[in-house]
């Protein structure tokens, strides 16, 4: 364990830049802490990117969490970045993706041992320790059939709201089912299904379906079949597919447990803003035995 | 009069012709894949009834008219009223669709004000069609979706309220009822539209009508009337297996784009296809027969929906992709192998501050250098070399492709023609008129 | 940077680019009459062809900068890259200084290339050369002996002049030279990464694919000298070794988005050909039976060889302790099926030593790093942040 | 046999005919999976290894049985199973990009092991590695060289690049053989190298591969009374696999030979599962192996347009016994190593293309065919290049179709048809409007 020796109260923040959305947390923990109760989040932060300047949406993200958590930039102990935190022109450090999400699932969800991180692009399943370590992962390939962006086209195809798309699987009755399709090509065959008649929920239960399918695929491939999963990222929100994922397990038996917490989407974020403290204090260390 | 019907159920559109006895073009017609297949192939085939009867008229007003420009002026505002009798057809269903989607429970609180504001649209829509189908108006797209689409969006930005009722509610209901529009067929056809629209050409007063009302209302119901016998019908593309044909009646794409190619321009010998989602290289000999063909069909990327894709992206209509791809001054390249991801690329290198009309540039290029590994793999580019499918309407895209073309087989006749999106349809109806080996269909009328 | 480092790794960089293979168009313009001869990875005795007076080019395919073209149309989409831009570079006429082609048997595809080769190029010089998988001196040897001998023979006539035993024991001395400026550049790099990043190394290391032997060896020996005079701070990285690129080689771009994603490379296998010899050969005495014992006794372990006398991994774990290095990245083409049926046999030599590693895929042309960027970043991150808990 | 008793309608007797030597055929494998299952009770020692250049009458000679983890594979996907061992053998690592053959073995033995016909597989006491036409092989073998920490003996049989046989290839052969095989081979077995017993199963291999030949070129009939590739696949069995150099595999040939003589006699089409192909339309020569998954709706694709194989590269990779070559008991160890080397996929290009080429004139085939498997760099690298090549060198036209062994993720139905059907209608449309082809 860490040693506790210059363990103080300290403020960080954790900026996770995505492809879709900007994510900001401000925290503030006992420098060294690991447990939930050493942490307190002060505010997070989701900005949708759409079509406007990165740069911009990543400052005013940044400087909103500030104002939210009435915090100002020079009480700061550690900004950290993720994701693709290049433009993050402002930090002190950066740590990857995975890592964070690892770090963020452990803090939320203390007893995961998998974590998987569905985005707007790609959905990565990892394996971790109980100190979050990543031990191994999977990645999603080259081909966005069954990502969040997937999700999207289908959605506005259906001319359902992003928030909706859950709500309207868990009402449905006969899923129809859909082979793992081109997310392009997926519009001709969701209208298609329109045009059969099938409702728009049962549409959408099917590629929830489709897409658990795949995920679990995944967390199957890095042998997380006996874990407690987090699933972190922006489709945790997506009830309809956390539940498609909770009633294929049971369909096959496998004894895993899927969790998500309010937060899952800040995972990324939050992850980086522990990580921050923490390479805050070994800095500190340094700094003092020198 | 004889005729043959050739229809191709694309994956993005589907296209019917007509030829007639002289294996003429009479008719062509084409509409959205988007919907269901049987709908979307009527349509096609009606619009394509619709042209043939177009041209038929043109036939009986005969040549004895003023000047040729006069004849052409009164066919011309002829089939532009005829076409808005049609498009008002369509926002009047549309209207009653989005009213329909209005229902939708999540509506209530705000129910009464969203039809209202609904109305405020159609109602703007309606006044502004006669300016859509003016003299000399260039519409962006020949389909009711694009062009209804990009007017709402318009409107409905206008109109909306971020605190009452806002755009992604009023885009919600859109979203919903179009797709209604398409699926269900409306009553377009000649018949239900032509007198409307031959009324108000009558009293169009920049005609001069008066004199020749008579001969006008003749020739509208000669062609009106005119029996148009199906010497046989053949149907191929994409979708073919779903057409309700007998098995005789359906041809493979592959042939129908060679001889169909072979029908707009005799000497072709290389036949290249871009179409929604696959793309085809085809060798033809001097007859329009195909000698070897490859064809790549893995996923989306690469071919026409790519670039639909790209469009949305970029907030795009279809055709303005092409015109200002060509404005690119340096290569990008492009490396991403999947549409969704080259969408992401996309916005990544926008944000690295790298210029839109490179990127498309990029994109366009990467699209046929696609094609060229296929044209290669086909046994290469000879003379002369005949460029099809919807892509091929795409400035950049054919650019592209000549430049390539030079690079690396030389000079060589690059042929595409306007009508280039019906060559498979073309061949279809080629075979339909060929008819030899299924006796049975000659008798179907 | 310097202007006499600059120097050295400008002209590295230029050859690197140089798709024409201009170097080799202006060797044979400095030797009038004599030959060049390309060679694809890896066991090829590039002795045998310099003691013929000709040059041994390498070629390990197009690089990122070549737009296939005709390429594609010789390979299906689930084939390797290598092979679709080497024949572009070809029928592009880019190879059309090279006067034969030598293809060492590694895998499948490669052998099967060399077949392609003489249907599309009959005029020029082609040889399959068959590496044996017996490694009994008196079998495996006796074999080697006589495929690299019927190659001499070939390239007697093909040059039109006799090569001497003597000529022989000359050029293997020269690429002595050679391996051992190699080896002298591999352990400082080992030493000190920073002072010699990777993708520097490589160009300077690719060079010797076009350069003659000697040239090349000074090229090294002066870039030993210049690098360290180099200001370049050493960073937090974590030190790591890549497998799986012996043959299509990874774009640079790859290996600068390693060091950015915070990883030093200490160890690796690109262009193996041009060090898989791992000792110096005799100089004296019958050089075909010494260039023979060398590949049975001293050939560097591959997924192309087969060996069954070490243990899986043996000579990967070796690599990893001798560099001092935290971890192991498989990097392999992908479709490469030796270098990707070999890992999970290396995987688990490395999980039984308790040595962390992680895997991802290029191909030669790869040009979105987002992805690689994460992983290896997030792979050096669990190294870095984890070895001080 | 060759007396029925009444007579019957034709196709009656074609159907009495096939059960005959399909029966016979069933019976043998059924037979040998079952001696599989015996063999660790009775102290049998079990060999692995590969079809092309596998050593059955040596591995006999030493009373050892022979498994070939290749026909299991293939075994597997014909039943539906290579799916789920597919997955289980990425799931520990392997990459979608390899082999499937091997991931589907791998995945099997980690699954137990399990025959295809449901009986238990033993373990290997020697992997027998002959390594001929395919690089993968030696990976394979290390990977169950890992797994069951069993011997491995190394053939390496040198590629045939420029088409003939160097005296140091034979040589090299022949003294691994000598050097590394048989002392392997001995000390499993505990027997000595029997070579009388060696040359008396090289002669009734010989005589097998008469009858062998007899029926493949049976297709040169117009009509052809098999289908050389999808119905070849069950005629290879025997040959390429446990039983060459047996007395049964005598007798199924000459069963075999008999039935198609009289579907020849009767001017009889090929049997296809869905009884007889009564119209031969279209005469396909085929590169490539078949897809197993999904083999009977792949073949019926051709069946249905009447299109029939009659010449198949695939059933050439067990040797080119209709080139000529024939076991010779005379020089036992030699013969060994010219078989090996002359296995399809150890041909150089050149070579393979020259081969197709002579089908297609000596079958008069009107068209020429190519499967090209993902898994499979052997035979799949180049092969578009040899499609190129026919196409110049006979005017016969080709088709080019993708899919993979026994990974159903590579077999996309709508795909293949809509490229066999365009396919088989250009071909009908040359033929309509008199193009020579
Ligand atoms: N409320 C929601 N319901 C369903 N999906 C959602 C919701 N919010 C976000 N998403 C999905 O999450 C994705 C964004 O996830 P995120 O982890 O932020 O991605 P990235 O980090 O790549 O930007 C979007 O593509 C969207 O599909
Ligand atoms: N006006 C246009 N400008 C540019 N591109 C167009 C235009 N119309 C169609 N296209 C392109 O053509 C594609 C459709 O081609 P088409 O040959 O109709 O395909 P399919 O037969 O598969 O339906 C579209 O995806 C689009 O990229
Ligand atoms: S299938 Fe569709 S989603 Fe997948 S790679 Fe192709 S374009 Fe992308
Ligand atoms: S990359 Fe691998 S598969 Fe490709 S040619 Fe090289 S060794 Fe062979
Ligand atoms: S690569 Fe081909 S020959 Fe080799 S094992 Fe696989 S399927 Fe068989």
């Amino acid at each position: 364990m860490i040693s506790t020796a210059v363990s103080s109260e300290i403020l960080t923040a954790g900026i996770d830049v995505g492809t879709s959305s900007v994510k900001a947390a401000i925290i503030r923990m006992n420098a060294g802490g690991w447990k939930r109760d050493d942490v307190e989040v002060l505010a997070l932060r989701a900005e949708r990117i759409r079509r406007r300047d990165l740069k911009q949406v990543i400052n005013e993200s940044f400087h909103t969490v500030l104002e939210d958590a009435g915090v100002s930039e020079k009480d700061l102990a550690y900004v950290a970045s993720t994701g693709e935190g290049e433009l993050v022109h402002f930090r002190r450090g950066h740590f990857f993706g995975m890592t964070t999400h690892a770090r963020g699932a452990v803090y939320m969800l203390p007893g995961s041992r998998a974590v998987l991180d569905v985005g707007a692009l790609h959905g990565r399943a990892m394996r971790i320790d109980g100190r979050s370590k990543v031990l191994s992962y999977r990645m999603t390939t080259q081909c966005a059939s069954g990502s969040g962006q997937f999700l999207e086209n289908v959605a506005r195809y259906l001319g359902v709201a992003l928030e909706e798309v859950g709500p309207l699987s868990k009402e449905a009755k006969e899923p129809e089912m859909v082979s793992s399709i081109c997310a392009v090509l997926a519009e001709t065959d969701v209208i298609n299904m329109v045009s059969r008649g099938i409702s728009t929920s049962d549409i959408l239960k099917g590629i929830h379906l489709s897409m658990a399918g795949r995920y679990i695929k995944l967390l199957r491939a890095i042998g997380a079949t006996e874990c407690d999963v987090a699933v972190t990222g922006g489709l945790a929100a997506d009830e309809g597919l956390i539940q498609a994922m909770r009633e294929l397990i049971q369909k096959d038996g496998i004894p895993m447990l899927i969790q998500e917490d309010p937060q899952s989407i800040h995972a990324g974020a939050i992850g980086a803003a522990l990580w921050g403290g923490y390479r805050h204090e070994v800095l500190e260390r340094k700094r003092q035995s020198a | 009069m004889e005729i043959a019907v050739g229809i191709d159920l694309g994956s993005t559109t589907t296209k019917a012709v007509i030829l007639n006895e002289k294996n003429e073009l009479l008719g062509r017609g084409i509409t959205n894949s988007r919907s269901n297949y049987d709908v979307a192939c009527s349509i096609a085939r009606d619009e394509a009834f619709i042209r043939a009867r177009f041209a038929l008229t043109g036939g009986f007003l005969g040549t004895d008219w003023e000047t040729s420009e006069t004849r052409n002026a009164v066919l011309d505002e002829l089939e532009r009223r005829f076409r808005m009798q049609q498009h008002l057809e369509q926002v009047s269903r549309l209207r009653e669709e989005l009213h329909h989607a209005a229902e939708a429970p999540r509506h209530a609180e705000y129910r009464s004000g969203l039809n209202d504001a609904l109305d405020t649209i159609l109602d703007s829509m309606v006044k502004n069609a006669p300016a859509l189908y003016d003299t000399g108006v260039e519409r962006k797209s020949d389909f009711f979706r694009d062009l209804a689409s990009a007017e709402y969006m318009d409107l409905a930005n206008k109109i909306s309220d971020p605190k009452g009722i806002d755009f992604e509610t009023l885009c919600g209901v859109y979203d919903a009822a179009i797709l209604d529009v398409e699926n269900t067929a409306s009553d377009l056809s000649f018949d239900a539209n032509i007198t409307a629209a031959l009324e108000e050409t009558l009293a169009a007063s920049h005609l001069n009508l008066e004199g020749d009302a008579d001969k006008l209302r003749n020739a509208v119901v000669q062609a009106r009337d005119a029996e148009l016998y199906e010497r046989g019908t053949v149907g191929t593309g994409y979708g073919r297996q779903r057409l309700p044909f007998p098995k005789e009646q359906i041809r493979s794409e592959i042939l129908c784009h060679g001889l169909g190619a072979h029908y707009m321009f005799p000497n072709t010998a290389t036949v290249l296809d871009i179409g929604g989602q696959d793309t085809k290289a085809i060798q033809v000999d001097s007859k329009g027969i195909v000698t070897s063909f490859q064809m790549n069909d893995r996923c989306a990327a690469g071919c026409g929906r790519y670039l639909g894709y790209i469009a949305d992206e970029m907030n795009l209509a279809l055709h303005e992709l092409g015109p200002l791809a060509q404005k690119a001054t340096t290569k990008v390249k492009i490396s991403s192998t999947c549409t969704v991801f080259a969408g992401a690329e996309l916005r990544d290198r926008l944000a690295a501050g790298q210029r839109r009309e490179d990127i498309l540039g990029g994109l366009h290029r990467a699209i046929i250098l696609r094609a060229m590994s296929l044209l290669a793999r086909s046994g290469g580019v000879e003379e002369e070399f005949t460029f099809t499918g919807g892509v091929a309407r795409n400035p950049a895209a054919t650019q592209a492709l000549r430049d390539l073309v030079e690079e690396n087989y030389g000079n060589k006749t690059i042929n595409i023609s306007p009508d280039s999106i019906y060559t498979g349809a073309i061949g279809a109806a080629l075979f339909a008129a060929q008819g030899t080996e299924a006796p049975a269909q000659e008798v179907s009328a | 940077m310097r202007p006499a480092l600059e120097e050295i790794v400008g002209r590295a960089n230029a050859l690197y680019e140089d798709l024409d293979f201009g170097a080799v168009t202006d060797w044979k313009r400095r030797n009038p009459g004599r030959k060049a001869i390309g060679y694809m990875p890896i066991y090829v005795p590039r002795e045998i062809v310099h003691a013929a007076g000709m040059l041994p080019v390498g070629i390990v395919g197009g690089s990122d900068r070549l737009e296939i073209i005709r390429g594609d149309a010789y390979f299906q989409s689930y084939i390797c890259h290598i092979p679709r831009s080497t024949i572009e570079l070809a029928l592009s006429g880019r190879l059309d200084s090279l006067d034969g082609m030598l293809f060492p048997s590694i895998c499948d595809v490669i052998r099967n290339l060399s077949g392609m080769w003489k249907l599309l190029f009959p005029d020029r010089y082609v040889r399959y050369i068959d590496v044996p998988q017996n490694f009994d001196a008196r079998v495996g040897g006796e074999f080697w002996r006589r495929e690299i001998e019927a190659l001499r023979d070939d390239l007697v006539v093909l040059g039109g002049e006799p090569i001497t035993d003597d000529a022989l024991n000359k050029s293997i001395a020269v690429y002595n030279e050679n391996r051992r400026a190699l080896i002298d550049l591999y352990k400082a790099r080992s030493e000190q990464p920073w002072v010699f990043p990777t993708p520097e190394l490589y160009v300077v290391m690719r060079a010797g694919n076009v350069l003659p032997p000697d040239e090349h060896t000074a090229m090294i020996r002066a870039y030993l000298d210049e690098a360290p005079r180099e200001d370049r701070e050493d960073k937090d990285h974590s030190r790591i070794v890549i497998v799986g690129t012996f043959c299509e080689q990874p774009p640079l771009g790859l290996l600068r988005t390693l060091e950015r994603a915070g990883c030093w490379i200490v160890g690796d296998d690109l262009l193996l050909g041009n060090r898989w010899i791992e000792t110096e050969i005799p100089t004296e005495g019958k050089p075909m039976e010494n260039l023979s014992q060398a590949f049975i006794e001293h050939s560097t372990a591959t997924a192309s060889r087969y060996d069954a006398e070490r243990a899986k991994g043996e000579s990967l774990i070796q690599s990893v302790r001798d560099n001092e290095a935290e971890g192991v990245i498989f990097c392999a083409p992908s479709f490469c099926d030796p270098a990707l049926l070999d890992q999970p046999m290396l995987v688990n030599a490395l999980d039984r030593e308790g040595i962390s590693h992680t895997q991802f895929k290029y191909s030669e042309d790869t040009g979105q790093f987002g992805v690689i960027h994460e992983q290896a970043g997030t792979f050096s991150d669990s190294i870095r942040l984890w070895s001080e808990v | 046999m060759t007396n029925p008793k009444q007579p019957s309608s034709p196709g009656t007797i074609a159907e009495v005919r096939k059960e005959e030597s399909m029966n016979l055929q069933k019976q043998m494998i059924g037979g040998h999976y079952q001696a599989l299952e015996r063999a660790p009770k009775e102290g049998r020692k079990v060999v692995y290894t590969f079809v092309p250049g596998n050593l059955t009458e040596l591995i006999r000679s030493f009373d050892l049985l022979p498994v070939l983890p290749e026909i299991n594979a293939l075994q597997s996907g014909m039943r539906k199973l290579s799916g789920g061992y597919i997955a289980e053998a990425e799931k520990s690592g392997h990459s979608e990009d390899v082999c499937t053959y091997v991931k589907c073995d791998i995945g099997m033995m980690k699954k137990g092991n399990i025959s295809p016909t449901g009986t238990k597989i033993p373990d290997p006491d020697l992997l027998l590695l002959s390594y001929t036409g395919c690089f993968t092989f030696m990976k394979w073998f290390e990977l169950l060289r890992e797994e069951y920490g069993c011997p491995v003996a190394m053939l390496h049989v040198p590629y045939q690049a420029d088409g003939t046989i160097h005296a140091h290839h034979r040589d090299y052969i022949v003294e691994q053989i000598k050097t590394e095989l048989i002392p392997k081979l001995e000390q499993v077995s505990g027997q000595k190298y029997d070579e009388d017993r060696l040359k008396e199963s090289l002669k009734l291999s010989a005589e097998a591969e008469d009858d062998f030949v007899h029926v493949i070129e049976s297709a040169k009939n117009v009509p052809s009374p098999i289908d050389a590739y999808f119905g070849g696949v069950f005629y290879i069995g025997p040959m390429f696999t446990a039983f060459r150099g047996t007395p049964e595999g005598v007798e199924y040939y000459k069963t075999l030979c008999a039935e198609i003589d009289e579907r020849v006699r009767l001017g009889l089409g090929p049997i296809t599962p869905d009884g007889e192909m009564t119209e031969e339309r279209f005469r396909l020569v085929v590169e490539g192996p078949p897809n197993w998954t999904s083999f009977r709706e792949f073949w019926k694709m051709f069946y249905e347009e009447g299109a029939v194989f009659v010449a198949s590269s695939y059933t050439k990779v067990g040797g080119l016994y209709d080139r000529g070559f024939r076991h010779d008991p005379e020089h036992p160890l030699e013969t060994l190593a010219d078989y090996c080397m002359g296995c399809y996929t150890n041909l150089g290009l050149p070579s393979r293309i020259e081969l197709l080429q002579d089908y297609i004139n000596e079958y008069k085939a009107d068209g020429f065919m190519i499967n090209s498997v993902k898994s499979c760099n052997s035979f799949s690298a180049g092969q578009l290049l040899i499609l190129r090549q026919i196409e110049e060198r006979t005017g016969v036209p080709g088709g080019f179709i993708e899919s993979d062994l026994v990974d159903p993720r590579y077999f996309s139905a709508a795909n293949i048809k809509n490229r066999i059907e365009s396919y088989l209608q250009m071909l009908e449309q040359r033929r309509k409007t008199g193009v020579a082809s």
